[in-house]
């Protein structure tokens, strides 16, 4: 048993750190996605053997699909043969000064990389010492909170309750990321996108309401079981991308009053779940005796939509109406 | 034990049809008939892979699940491979294979 | 316990993230970002008003947020370290955003109008949102006892700023935003990973905790300086600064004074709250000797850079470099001196600089929309079209240098006597030579502007109230140096 | 000691090669997927650390990874936006383009 699992976890870790660092020494960005990608799926294997459901689910949607999509999706901006050549480098800071020896370059690369592991030897030798060595963390005391507060999974009464205040700022990291895409503005694609597939478009029909359907079953698991509101997001966000691809004139979030209302909801939620109290003069975040559950339902709600519209505008980028508004703004 | 051996058969076919899609995906000449080996082998392999634990399961329901796990794969993966060669034709990779179509 | 002012605390979260919502969604309507910016500060400025009164009357307090407290809940801690950080941080948002608005309301000049033409600016569809998100990040910064909660804080500041710095829409400006961007998640995992440590070490994330339980070990010792090193890069350090001058510079003002003032404020009260308080017992005194020498060689970089620039906000820009080298060239003689003074010398060092400089990107931004552009040698004599604008960056340089009267002076003055004390002798001649530098920088822009010189082509009268909001910044830094004295005395 | 001792330890050397990534690789997407493969590195630190196999596991480092991945793809998905604008202001960037 103790050998399978060494040969288990060995494979997975290598594999985990083979594929990383090929994703990060790739030649080119779009072999270096691909292998990130499923550096993704990997580490979603990871946390599924490290007892962590809820954070495989999220990897495999947010970490590897999600931020792969993006990533594909910006190279696409960029125009395959600029963004593989030289552009990517040169973008970002002054052209760079040839090197003044031959190899200096490689140098370099090996200075940092010695560097890097060297302080990982460092970190890994105080992670070997800490590891399992001081007990199960507040683990025992979550769970003997998890009565008081009423809500059963574990890591929603941490997520929702005892530490909802981070995944308050969580909500409003997030409506950031849609604001720093939007006020930069609308990037077309560098090729005028093919006529839309038709098996396409009947695999994202067909999809999307299986994937409401799964959004939904994620959404009530989450106050049990692993799921809830991210994870409902996430594959929210999925079926939205699913859409954008097959019909681009589907979705005009921005235009949308509904769907700004939408990409607030998961932020607003929270302030109010945090702002009642304070103005009932108790504290911050504070539910009222016996109502965490509601409160935690509601909140896992918003959140799935919010975060659902959130990743998808963030995948769909920036608004074409920017430019008017720039427009009309500075008419004399 | 019947039930054992024949989950074990399935698990060890589905294996082999992964691995022949994988020696399909490595060795076939172009982007065609690699797409064709990995979509079509895999769909089958994770087939057989998931009948053999759905029949490990003790609670029918979850030997559902699984079986509907498997179904929006082949869903899927017919449809990404469709997708991939349509964008492979469109964009005239591997050139001169096209008039092979 | 929970009283309606203790929890009044919460306002300075909330208000500006539920404005940010307000704002975003009532975009276009007339008066509706001003109304919400209003009633924003409102709220900020009671909460801040009950917070300094409840830490005079009583001392430090905590909030339990979600009344579970630590460890399984966040709280927030409130002490006169950070009450003096919030205190000074809501003037200087209040003026950075009368100024933000003049600069986005008033007419642009033409020069802009070319330049915003094709290519997306700032626009109150996004900028007020994402303004009052940074504003709730930093607020959140220099409340939260938590270290992971820190890190989403630190998170959330960090991206605002980064994307308020790309409002400016310009090439320059988004890869000064790329790189601020890769400097600032390589800090915040840095952070993460010493949570990490910290977490598995202690069982806990709560700062008030982890002061009790702190023991000297290694993996204290690697997990203080994976926190350390992530917040110094995020400080902008000596060789980890290359990134905030052209971030600082090419920001719009008013984002560039918030930056400077206050976002790069907040790692350096992080640091100090972490090695020279919660884990004042596990911090080795080298680290601190090895971290002045740092912030001494930044004085020197930074002020020489700044003497060379030819824009005007580079050169601010570089001066921040050279004042955070100053702030952590005094952190030895804190741990040295381990005396109240010493700490509060430090603290007015930082807030003196948080309003100081921003008085001055402020009345950088101002001349630089007067005159279209901050080319320093084609803004000779701008003293005489711009009094105002050029008294706010004189008196804000006079408290960078410490000039008595204002707090730089008071800042600069504690640390000397207590450094002395305890004969930190080369801290002590490090901080009194840091004024002579920022002398010559400063005195470099003020030749520049009373030199006579007749009036450029292009250049336009300037809204008011910019003028006024950085002015009145400069007066603060008088009057917190008039008022300094006094108030670090009645302490106990 | 199990080997689930190697998911930490897997989690610090991925975070060592982002950063080594981070600093060294000039594309700028390349240096996007070095941060989040550091960011992953530090997630699996953070859960594997509590994660000894005998206990159940700490649901409080996983609620924090779970922010963890979603304030990492906010945070890429702004980078992204800023590359993709940078590739249209770049002059030669444009001119280069098919």
């Amino acid at each position: 048993m103790s050998l399978a699992a060494w040969v288990f976890d060995g494979t997975l870790t290598l594999t985990l750190v083979v594929l990383g660092w090929g994703a990060v020494a790739a030649r080119d960005p779009f072999t270096g996605i691909v292998r990130y990608i499923t550096f993704g799926l990997m580490a979603a294997l990871a946390w599924a053997r490290l007892g962590a459901p809820d954070l495989a689910l999220a990897e495999a949607a947010i970490g590897a699909g999600l931020t792969g999509a993006l990533l594909l999706s910006t190279l696409g901006r960029m125009g395959l043969r600029q963004a593989s050549r030289r552009a990517g480098e040169a973008l970002g800071a002054a052209p760079r000064a040839p090197t003044p020896l031959p190899g200096m370059a490689q140098a370099w690369s090996g200075l940092v990389l010695g560097l890097s592991l060297a302080i990982a030897a460092v970190i890994g030798g105080v992670a070997r010492t800490l590891h399992g060595r001081n007990g199960p963390g507040l683990g025992p005391l979550v769970d003997s909170l998890r009565e008081t507060s009423g809500i059963d999974s574990p890591v929603a009464v941490v997520l929702l309750d005892l530490r909802g205040y981070d995944t308050l700022l969580e909500t409003a990291v997030l409506f950031t990321a849609v604001l720093a895409v939007w006020c930069l503005g609308v990037i077309r694609f560098r090729r005028p996108p093919w006529p839309v597939d038709p098996v396409l478009a009947s695999l994202a029909r067909v999809v999307t309401a299986l994937l409401v359907l799964v959004a939904a079953y994620l959404l009530q698991l989450g106050l049990h079981g692993p799921g809830g509101g991210f994870q409902a997001g996430a594959v929210l966000a999925a079926a939205g991308v699913l859409w954008t691809l097959a019909d681009r004139r589907a979705l005009r979030l921005g235009e949308s009053r509904l769907a700004r209302i939408g990409l607030t909801l998961g932020l607003g939620a929270f302030l109010v779940a945090a702002v009642i109290p304070m103005l009932a003069g108790r504290s911050f975040l504070t539910y009222a005796a016996g109502s965490a559950p509601a409160w935690a339902w509601v909140l896992e709600t918003f959140i799935a939509v919010s975060v659902g519209l959130t990743l998808t505008a963030l995948f769909m980028g920036g608004l074409s109406e920017i430019a008017e508004d720039e427009a009309e703004e500075r008419a004399p | 034990m019947v039930v054992n051996v024949g989950v074990a058969a399935l698990m060890c076919l589905g294996g082999l049809f992964f691995l022949a899609g994988l020696v399909g995906l490595l060795r076939f000449p172009d982007v065609y008939a690699r797409i064709h080996a990995v979509t079509k082998a895999d769909t089958l392999g994770l087939g057989l892979v998931a009948t053999g634990v759905a029949l490990t399961q003790a609670s029918p329901v979850v030997a559902v699940k699984v079986l509907l796990i498997w179904m929006l794969t082949a869903l899927s993966s017919g449809a990404a491979g469709h997708l991939l060669c349509r964008a492979a034709y469109l964009e005239e990779v591997d050139n001169g294979r096209r008039e092979a179509l | 316990m929970d009283g309606p002012v203790t929890a009044s605390v919460g306002w300075l979260v909330a208000a500006p993230l539920a404005g940010s919502v307000a704002t975003f969604l009532l975009r276009g309507r007339r008066g509706a970002s001003e109304a919400v910016l209003l009633l924003t500060a409102l709220a900020a400025a009671l909460a801040t008003n009950g917070l300094v009164a409840r830490i005079m009357g009583s001392g430090p307090y905590t909030v339990e947020i979600g009344s579970w407290g630590a460890p399984a809940g966040i709280e927030w801690a409130v002490d006169d370290l950070s009450a003096a950080f919030l205190a000074v941080a809501l003037p200087v948002w209040i003026a950075a955003t009368i100024v933000a608005h003049g600069l986005l309301h008033s007419p642009r000049s033409p020069r802009d109008a070319r330049v915003f033409r094709k290519e997306p600016g700032p626009t109150a569809r996004t900028f007020w949102p994402l303004w009052l998100l940074l504003w709730g990040g930093v607020n959140a910064l220099f409340l939260s006892a938590d270290l992971f909660n820190l890190y989403v804080a630190l998170e959330l500041a960090g991206l605002a700023g980064v994307a308020l710095v790309a409002t400016a829409g310009v090439l320059p400006a988004l890869q000064a935003a790329l790189r601020y961007f890769f400097a600032n998640v390589a800090g915040s995992i840095s952070f993460l990973t010493g949570v990490a440590l910290v977490y598995h070490r202690y069982q806990t994330l709560d700062l008030q905790l982890l002061r009790s339980a702190a023991e000297s070990d290694a993996s204290t010792t690697v997990a203080l300086a994976l926190l350390g090193a992530g917040l110094l890069l995020k400080a902008a350090l000596f060789p980890m600064h290359a990134w905030l001058p052209r971030a600082h510079a090419a920001a719009p003002a008013p984002v560039s004074a918030i930056l400077s003032a206050l976002v790069v404020k907040a790692p350096v009260y992080l640091v100090l709250r972490l090695w020279l308080d919660v884990f004042h017992v596990a911090l080795p005194p080298s680290v601190l000797t090895f971290v002045g020498a740092l912030g001494a060689i930044g004085i020197v970089w930074g002020s020489a850079r700044a003497l060379r620039v030819e824009r005007l906000k580079s050169l601010i820009a570089y001066s921040t470099v050279a004042q955070v080298g100053l702030l952590f060239t005094a952190f030895p003689i804190v741990h040295a001196a381990g005396s109240r003074d010493a700490r509060w010398g430090l603290v007015f060092l930082a807030v003196g600089h948080a309003v100081a400089k921003a008085s001055m990107f402020l009345a950088a931004g101002g001349l630089a929309r007067a005159h279209g552009h901050d080319r320093l040698d084609q803004m000779t004599g701008f003293g005489a079209r711009e009094p105002l604008c050029t008294y706010a960056f004189g008196l804000g340089g006079m408290s960078l240098l410490g000039v008595p009267g204002t707090i730089g002076f008071s800042g600069k003055w504690l640390l000397a006597t207590s450094g002395l004390e305890v004969w930190a002798v080369p801290w002590v001649v490090a901080v009194s030579a840091s004024a002579l530098l920022t002398a010559a920088y400063v005195w470099r822009v003020l030749a520049i502007a009373i030199r006579s010189a007749p009036e450029p082509a292009g250049t336009r009268p300037l809204a008011r109230r910019i003028a006024w909001s950085a002015f009145a910044l400069a007066v603060l830094t008088v009057a917190l140096g008039l008022g300094s004295g006094p108030f670090v005395e009645p302490l106990p | 000691m199990t080997s689930l001792v190697l998911y930490p330890l897997a989690g610090v050397v991925a975070l060592a090669l982002g950063l080594a990534g981070l600093v060294t690789r000039p594309h700028l997407l390349t240096k996007v997927l070095a941060f989040n493969l550091m960011a992953t590195g530090a997630s699996l630190l953070l859960v594997g650390l509590g994660h000894d196999g005998t206990a159940s596991s700490d649901p409080v480092p996983q609620a924090m990874v779970l922010t963890g991945i979603v304030v990492s793809v906010s945070a890429t998905a702004v980078a992204l936006a800023i590359i993709a604008r940078l590739s249209r202001l770049d002059p030669d960037g444009v001119e280069r383009s098919d």
